[in-house]
């Protein structure tokens, strides 16, 4: 049958997504022309340092997004979305790596510096067609894509749902954290890829560099909104929250709730992958440190932060966690893992709808535990 | 007052960015303090930055440099790498400091490095490390593999007899390249592949049973053997506990180390680590007036009775009296200017001899191999008669074989190619494929 | 079930009361064949030799003590559970042990939960609209529309339930026998060809009683329904047949007079309870 | 090449013991001062002359300034050059001794001594002198350890000796050392008949002589000695295995007693405790604090640090279940979050009270070392203890759930928590107390955990992924799921280790995992039934 696009106009005809677009895109007009059009001196300039950094906030918040597209309406708790996230990052990082080209600091053309002086002799078979631009971007999304669809296929046929699939897809990043520290993978192990030079042909350096990838983040951001808000406006939102609360009951009404799952999975698990392809350019680096099963968990606490099942609220919930962590690590370094693990404790036990809870009356829909209702 | 200015710059991070920099004639040097103070690097690098203060501290008592004073800028990287790039730029776009003294991981100096780079900044990176880079605006105060290790192996083969060799590391880039440049010096050397046994474990790799059971058999072949270990920090405990266990003592087969010193010696039980060795270019127990003074120093800053100094502290202390010294030549902190006047700069290290900054960045330093006792401390059992010149690009890696790091006029360069005669790099080893 | 059927069906009046276009191939008269079905959790044998054959268009009911088996036999039809023996058929067509629960849902045997399960985070319109025979894989659920018939037909359901009223709250909030009602509607909307209504008039006041009892017979001979109640009034009020489970297997059968006179059935069932 | 002199050396050196040790003479107090300002000031070469000197005098104080010259603790004061002893090397100011009378010089800072150098090849030679000496002491077991000392050590003067003391050794044991380590001398002499002696001998040193020997150019010996070796191999493949199997276990039985804790309060209450590792750590911490009130005896502070590890572990399980959990009954993923983030709490508390850096905890005499089944296999006591340890603690674990009221009504709650209830039992006492067992356990895992790797901030974190893929693996809720869950994957790991390396080893054994619950998503021992689905 003919896949109508209702279902991504859908959200455009919605206030809460337009108020979404409306603020992001203002905050991006703002900040570009106190970047662009005051002087450097000036009181109000945004120096580049602050574009990047909020750069890189809107990475995360991308991410949070994806996790919140899984965790809000599928009730699938990923600890390792991380994983996606850094599986995007190093494809971008490989194509920038291939883009250095023969100026590394050994002049080889072919190989990466990392690969010369452990001397390699020549390109791994998987790092082949990264130097084009269409390849590497499109490895952006499947590389993630492809991994959630193997795991979660294999994960959701055989109906590993709550806190074991939880434990289940730790673990997964926590392996492939290990694999990427490992020198033999050929992707610079522990110090990664880093020393980039330009993206398609504009230098990293530039300030208009930086702020293009400041407003293309930007705009991801805006697509992936609209992309998950089509999906959970649509009937297959519906069924996503149905799967959540009662995955049995679903089946009898004759939903593929495995297939459900799947779908939604990979979307969010591409949408990882874009947050991170953006945020390596952006930070200058990519290592197997973004694989850590800690920073995997950190993004569910954004989300849960700002609220779950609102999309929304991921966003206000990374950008909120991000900002504070810039602060606390520089005004009182120790306080910084007692702030983020008393807001883990207090979130959870006192604020279970987040700051969207508080912010709307009729309020995300209750969330109940998959693993209880699992076969209810 | 901290405080505020701290609050002031995570306000201008969110979008307002606020910067009153002026910089005026008689305004402090402002030093760039760039050490994980949370997060698993914390441990190690929290000493550096107290260093650093305290020789702030001691250089404005003396009267500053050039008559101003110095101000001491502290950023906390959390030991998260891509956070070292984000701080590295607010010390250099947003605080507009002079210099950077920091980093102790290769990963976080990468990170740096393209930041400092682009914003023309200047980076003293303290810890031993692998090499193969020289950045025209990085200073390489820490051993490169040629002050350390490549001596080392020396030691046990002369002194020690040794024929048959265990490299043993942590699977990261360090002891990778490290390793790498040992084989190959060692296979030069005419010590046979059999003869040598490579082992990469995990970071914190803490179940040694096996490996050194495999050790322990390498080891019984008839020929004296070593291990040459590059093994990091917390996996050191255990694998020192398995070998004490399993009745491996120094005097069998000794283990020299590159990365246990005194901090790391403070944290545990040293009875199974008497009598093996480390390789550093500086020892806290070096019977050394100098050395003796800064150690007095560093109690009486810390406070601490126990507190103990370390390779990577003198290193700081090198360079940054290296810094004074080129700031007073150049007359001016700009970086330009400092970077050429500190090339040649000589200042005395706490080991009794000299250190000077070369042209490729590196400094000269002496090898001490100490023996760990049971007190925690290393006692010397050999060092090189004179000291030794760090060597950005090693000649035992066919990929930097052929190239020269030298950053004065007219060169400029930091890999040369001697063989095609091109700065960066050229193509010698694509032509030699 | 296709929009495009749907649409040719706009004239019908009830039309949530037609007979549903199944492959199901009823020519030998029955809908459900369960024959030597036996299935033990760690040892107890929950169903035992259970032979039980359900009539194209019957309305059958199932009474029995708890643990008699009833529900896990549920389980069994709708492929939630796998015997370990016997075979159960759907038709003389489908083997229902080769299929999963979204298939034989798909086939036409919808199921009410013992415990009313609806979406409490869904509002009750869009519990039924879920509910509704319609294409379920995932991109067509996905590009799916909302269309003027398929809101009359909702419509129609909630006039029917009553709770064209509450078409708009969340169905977390209605009382225990709403959420009876509105489960039966999206049994409803799925038009199944065979009904398992697991106690469906639990919590409910008499006059609603009265409309499930109604509902249930008015869907009889167009499609099977199996009831499993407690409340003998109830069963007596629609029972045409009735069975007896006892310790998972068929204890008596017959007319609701009959099973009562049947001296075991007084003796284990309801010697003990009434 | 500094071999060969210091062998010569030695043969020198060893007439010089022979004739003193014959002859029993005192060195007169000038000449002990003499030799031993010598070692101050000489090269390596003098100074193991010096030391052979010193053996040879036979001066009881010998053994002592040996041992204090190759202890490292011998020093020379730089202003009077005397020569001290340092009787405590902590802190900066050092406590010393005068060597030669032994009487206390109070204590001086380490800019006045010069310590006198010693390195691993002078403390090799002192080694074998003391050695000898040992052959002549009266326990059996010293002169044992000795004589297996001197193997590979052995030279012609050497040679002379040891047969002399041969003909009057009684000790079985210590004859077949001496015996053989006469052997591999003779064999290094070209003598054939000493493959014999050492044919089918364990001792990696007999070994390496017969290896020599295969590589010499005699082709008879050659021939014999290759035989010899091919028959050790034999012993030695069986060895290994078995070796490799005890490193199984012991892994194993780290991870059983680091996931024991977390079948209970996972399996059985259902109950995601990310916090689980740090309670570990304070299992681990306890012990250091213990070592810290008991100076100086590192065993008994271990063994009450047991009990204490339960107990605080235990505390705090309970102010967590209190605090956090018991708000959170049901919604199992939150209850994960909520964790974390007390898992970080605790971390950062520890660092901020007591250290970033990891504490140092001793291992008591009795714990460090092995025991030797036969040459080439000896037991780490360490493992075997903890290996013991785990298997005591899953016993008693056994005895409290299948054999007391709590274990009971814990397995009611668990089955039917409302049923529970109504038949009067107390659900949140039951809550509390399986918790606290629970996080008790975790504790002593701790303290198991403080004599194999470091206790610093970071220990629990680095077994909490371990211990959820252990509990997972065995079934929930099913503590022999766990026990057999731990111990085989423990020794998967190990048998993977030497072929694929400890890195992709634990890859390897984490995939493995991650597809087995694809296939079963209930683990090994799932629990079946209704009860379960729920």
């Amino acid at each position: 049958m003919p896949v109508s696009s209702q279902w991504l106009k859908r959200p455009l005809l919605e206030r809460s997504t337009q108020l979404f677009l409306g603020v992001l895109f203002a905050a991006m007009a703002l900040v570009t022309l106190l970047h662009v059009a005051l002087p450097q001196g000036s009181a109000l300039h945004v120096s580049a340092y602050t574009v990047t950094l909020l750069g890189k906030y809107l990475c995360y918040a991308l991410l949070a997004v994806a996790v919140d597209l899984v965790w809000g309406y599928l009730g699938i708790l990923s600890l390792g979305h991380g994983a996606f996230f850094a599986l995007g990052g190093y494809a971008m990082g490989m194509y920038l790596m291939r883009q250095i080209g023969d100026r590394g600091v050994y002049g080889n053309p072919e190989l990466p510096d990392f690969m010369v002086f452990l001397n390699w002799q020549e390109l791994p078979w998987y790092w082949q067609g990264f130097d084009m631009a269409w390849f590497a971007f499109l490895m952006v999304l499947l590389a993630p894509g492809l991994l959630a669809l193997v795991f979660g296929f294999l994960a959701f046929r055989s109906r590993v749902t709550g806190v074991y699939l939880s434990i289940i897809t730790q673990a997964l990043t926590f392996a492939l954290m290990l694999a990427f520290f490992r020198n033999e993978m050929g992707f610079g192990g522990n110090n990664g890829l880093t020393d980039f030079k330009d993206i398609l042909g504009f230098s990293l350096r530039s300030d208009a560099t930086r702020l293009g990838l400041f407003i293309a983040t930007g705009i991801a951001l805006a697509i992936g909104y609209v992309i998950c808000r089509g999906i959970v406006t649509s009937k297959l939102g519906r069924v996503s929250i149905a799967c959540r609360d009662a995955e049995a009951r679903t089946r009898f009404l004759g939903y593929r709730v495995d297939r459900v799952q799947l779908f939604v999975f990979v979307v969010s698990a591409m949408l990882a992958g874009v947050a991170g392809a953006l945020y390596v350019p952006q930070v200058g680096i990519i290592n197997p440190g973004e694989f850590s099963p800690l920073f995997s968990i950190e993004i569910v606490v954004w989300v849960a932060l700002g609220g779950r099942a609102t999309l929304y609220g991921a966003v206000i919930g990374a950008l909120l966690v991000n900002y504070a962590k810039t602060v606390f690590t520089g005004v009182m370094p120790d306080a910084w893992l007692f702030a983020l693990g008393g807001l883990f404790v207090l979130v959870t036990v006192f604020l279970p709808k987040g700051i969207a809870g508080l912010l709307q009356r009729r309020s995300a829909p209750p969330v109940s535990s998959p693993s209880q209702e699992a076969a209810a | 007052m901290k405080f505020s200015k701290h609050l002031k710059l995570g306000l201008s991070a969110l979008a307002l960015s606020v910067s009153l920099h002026s910089v005026a004639a008689e305004d402090p040097i402002k030093v760039g303090i760039l050490h994980s103070l949370s997060g698993t690097m914390a441990i190690s690098e929290s000493a550096l930055k107290d260093t650093m203060l305290m020789l702030i501290e001691q250089q404005n008592a003396a009267g500053g440099v050039l008559g101003r004073q110095l101000e001491a800028v502290v950023v906390d990287p959390a030991s998260d790498w891509p956070l070292f790039a984000e701080k590295a730029r607010e010390l250099l776009a947003k605080e507009k400091v002079d210099v950077i003294f920091g980093n102790w991981t290769s990963v976080s100096r990468k990170s740096v490095l393209p930041v400092v780079e682009e914003l023309n900044g200047l980076l003293f990176y303290p810890v031993q490390y692998e090499g193969e880079e020289s950045s025209e605006n990085v200073f390489y105060t820490g051993a490169a593999p040629n002050q350390q290790a490549i001596p080392a192996v020396d030691y046990l083969k002369n002194d020690l007899g040794v024929e048959r060799w265990v490299l043993a590391g942590t699977d990261y880039v360090y002891p990778r390249t490290t390793n790498k440049i040992l084989e190959t010096y060692l296979k030069d050397q005419g010590v046979a592949d059999a003869d040598i046994m490579i082992n990469y474990t995990p970071f914190g790799h803490s179940n040694w049973q096996a490996i050194v059971a495999e050790i322990k058999k390498f080891g019984s072949a008839g020929k004296k053997t070593a291990v040459v270990s590059t093994i990091n920090g917390d996996a050191n405990v255990p694998f020192y506990r398995e070998l004490g266990n399993q009745g491996l003592a120094a005097s069998d087969i000794p283990v020299v180390a590159f990365s246990v010193g005194e901090q790391e010696l403070a944290g545990i039980d040293t009875a199974p680590l008497v009598g093996h060795l480390a390789a550093w270019n500086y020892f806290m127990s070096v019977d050394n007036d100098a050395n003796y003074d800064f150690i007095d120093a560093w109690v009486k800053f810390k406070g601490d009775d126990k507190a103990v100094t370390n390779d990577p502290m003198e290193a700081h202390y090198i360079g940054f009296n290296m810094y004074i010294e080129a700031v007073k030549k150049a007359g001016t902190t700009e970086v330009d200017a400092v970077k050429d006047a500190i090339i040649g700069v000589t200042v005395p290290n706490l080991t009794g001899g000299f250190a000077a900054m070369m042209p490729n960045h590196h400094i000269t330093k002496p090898v001490l191999i100490g023996e760990i006792q049971d007190n925690g401390q290393f006692s010397v059992v050999w060092e090189t008669s004179s000291t030794v010149a760090g060597d950005a690009w090693s000649d035992f890696l066919p990929g930097s074989r052929d190239l020269i790091s030298d950053w004065r006029a007219p060169l400029k360069c930091g890999n040369f190619n001697v063989v095609t005669g091109k700065c960066g790099g050229g193509t010698a080893e694509v032509a030699s494929k | 079930m296709s929009v495009f059927q749907q649409l040719t069906e706009r004239d019908r009046v009830f039309d949530f009361l037609a007979p549903v276009q199944s492959p199901v191939d009823v020519r030998h008269g029955a809908i459900l064949y369960l024959e030597d079905v036996s299935v033990s959790f760690d040892g107890f044998r929950a169903i035992n030799n259970l032979n039980l054959t359900i009539d194209d268009g019957e309305l059958r009911c199932i009474i029995g003590p708890n643990g008699a088996g009833k529900t896990t036999m549920m389980d069994i039809i709708t492929g939630k559970t796998r015997p370990d023996t016997g075979s159960v058929w759907f038709g003389s067509r489908h083997n229902l042990l080769t299929l999963n629960e979204p298939d034989i849902a798909a086939l036409g045997i919808g199921r009410k939960f013992q415990k009313p399960t609806v979406f409490e985070a869904l509002t009750v319109f869009e519990n039924l609209e879920l509910a509704m025979a319609a294409d379920k894989r995932v991109l067509p659920t996905l590009t799916a529309l909302m269309t003027q018939d398929i809101r009359d037909r909702i419509d129609e359901v909630l006039l029917l339930t009553g709770l064209q009223e509450l078409r708009g709250a969340l169905a977390g909030i209605l009382s225990h026998g709403q959420k009876q009602w509105l489960e039966i509607g999206m049994l409803l909307m799925q038009r199944p060809r065979l009904l398992l209504v697991d106690e469906p008039v639990a919590g409910m006041t008499e006059q609603e009683m009265e409309r499930t009892a109604e509902l249930l017979t008015g869907l009889a001979g167009k499609q099977s329904v199996v009831v499993v109640e407690h409340d003998m009034g109830f069963v007596r009020s629609i029972a045409r047949t009735v069975t007896v489970l006892h310790q998972g297997s068929v204890l008596a059968e017959g007319t609701m007079d009959q099973v009562s006179a049947n001296p075991k059935v007084i003796e284990v069932y309801l010697g003990e309870g009434a | 090449m500094s071999i060969l002199r210091s062998l010569a050396r030695l043969t020198f050196a060893l007439h010089l013991v022979l004739l003193s040790s014959l002859a029993g003479a005192q060195v007169s107090e000038q000449q002990a001062a003499r030799l031993l300002q010598g070692l101050a000031g000489a090269s390596q070469a003098e100074k193991s002359i010096i030391v052979r000197e010193l053996a040879g005098s036979g001066d009881e104080r010998a053994r002592n300034w040996l041992e204090a010259f190759s202890a490292n603790k011998l020093s020379r004061i730089k202003t009077t050059g005397q020569i001290v002893i340092v009787t405590s090397n902590r802190g900066r100011n050092w406590a010393i001794a005068d060597a030669l009378t032994g009487e206390s010089l109070g204590e001086m800072s380490r800019r006045e001594l010069e310590a006198v150098q010693v390195n691993n090849t002078l403390r090799g030679e002192v080694d074998d002198l003391l050695s000898v000496i040992d052959l002549t002491v009266a326990n059996p077991q010293v002169r044992l350890t000795a004589a297996r000392a001197l193997m590979g050590t052995v030279n012609a003067p050497l040679a002379e000796r040891l047969n002399g003391l041969l003909a009057d050794e009684d000790n079985p044991a210590v004859r077949e050392a001496l015996e053989s380590a006469l052997a591999i001398y003779r064999l290094g002499q070209g003598d054939g008949a000493a493959v014999a002696v050492l044919a089918g001998s364990l001792n990696p040193q007999a070994r390496a002589a017969l290896a020599g020997a295969a590589r010499g150019d005699d082709p008879q010996i050659a021939a014999a000695a290759t035989r010899a070796l091919a028959s050790i191999e034999q012993k030695l493949t069986l060895n290994r295995a078995a070796e490799t199997l005890y490193f199984g276990l012991s892994l194993g039985s780290v991870l059983v007693l680091a996931a024991i804790g977390l079948a209970i309060t996972f399996g059985v209450m259902g109950v995601i405790n990310m916090a689980h590792g740090e309670l570990m750590m304070l299992g681990a911490y306890t012990t250091w604090g213990m070592q810290q009130l008991l100076p100086g005896q590192p065993g008994l502070a271990l063994i009450l640090s047991i009990p204490a590890g339960f107990l605080v572990a235990a505390m705090a399980g309970i102010v967590i279940e209190r605090s956090v959990i018991q708000h959170l009954k049901g919604r199992p993923l939150e209850t994960l979050l909520a964790t974390f983030g007390v898992s970080l709490i605790l971390q950062q508390l520890v660092r901020t009270l007591i250290s970033p850096l990891n504490r140092s905890v001793v291992t008591p005499d009795w714990m460090s070392g092995s025991i030797m089944i036969n040459e080439a296999l000896s037991l780490t006591l360490n493992r075997l203890y903890v290996i013991g340890f785990a298997l005591v603690v899953f016993a008693g674990l056994m005895l409290i759930m299948r054999k007391t009221r709590l274990g009971l009504e814990v397995r009611a709650v668990t089955q039917n928590r409302a049923m529970a209830r109504s038949m009067g039992i107390r659900a949140t006492r039951v809550d509390i107390l399986t918790f606290g067992l629970g996080s008790g356990v975790a504790g002593l895992a701790g303290v198991a955990l403080s004599q194999i790797t470091n206790v610093g901030p970071n220990l629990g974190q680095s077994y909490i992924i371990d211990s959820f893929m252990v509990v997972v693996f065995g079934g929930v809720g099913n503590l022999w799921g766990t026990l057999l869950a731990g111990l085989s994957l423990g020794t998967i790991n190990q048998m993977l280790e030497p072929w694929a390396g400890a890195v992709l080893a634990k890859i390897i054994v984490l995939v493995f995992i991650i597809l087995f619950i694809q296939k079963r998503p209930r683990g090994l021992f799932p629990q079946k039934g209704r009860a379960a689905e729920g």
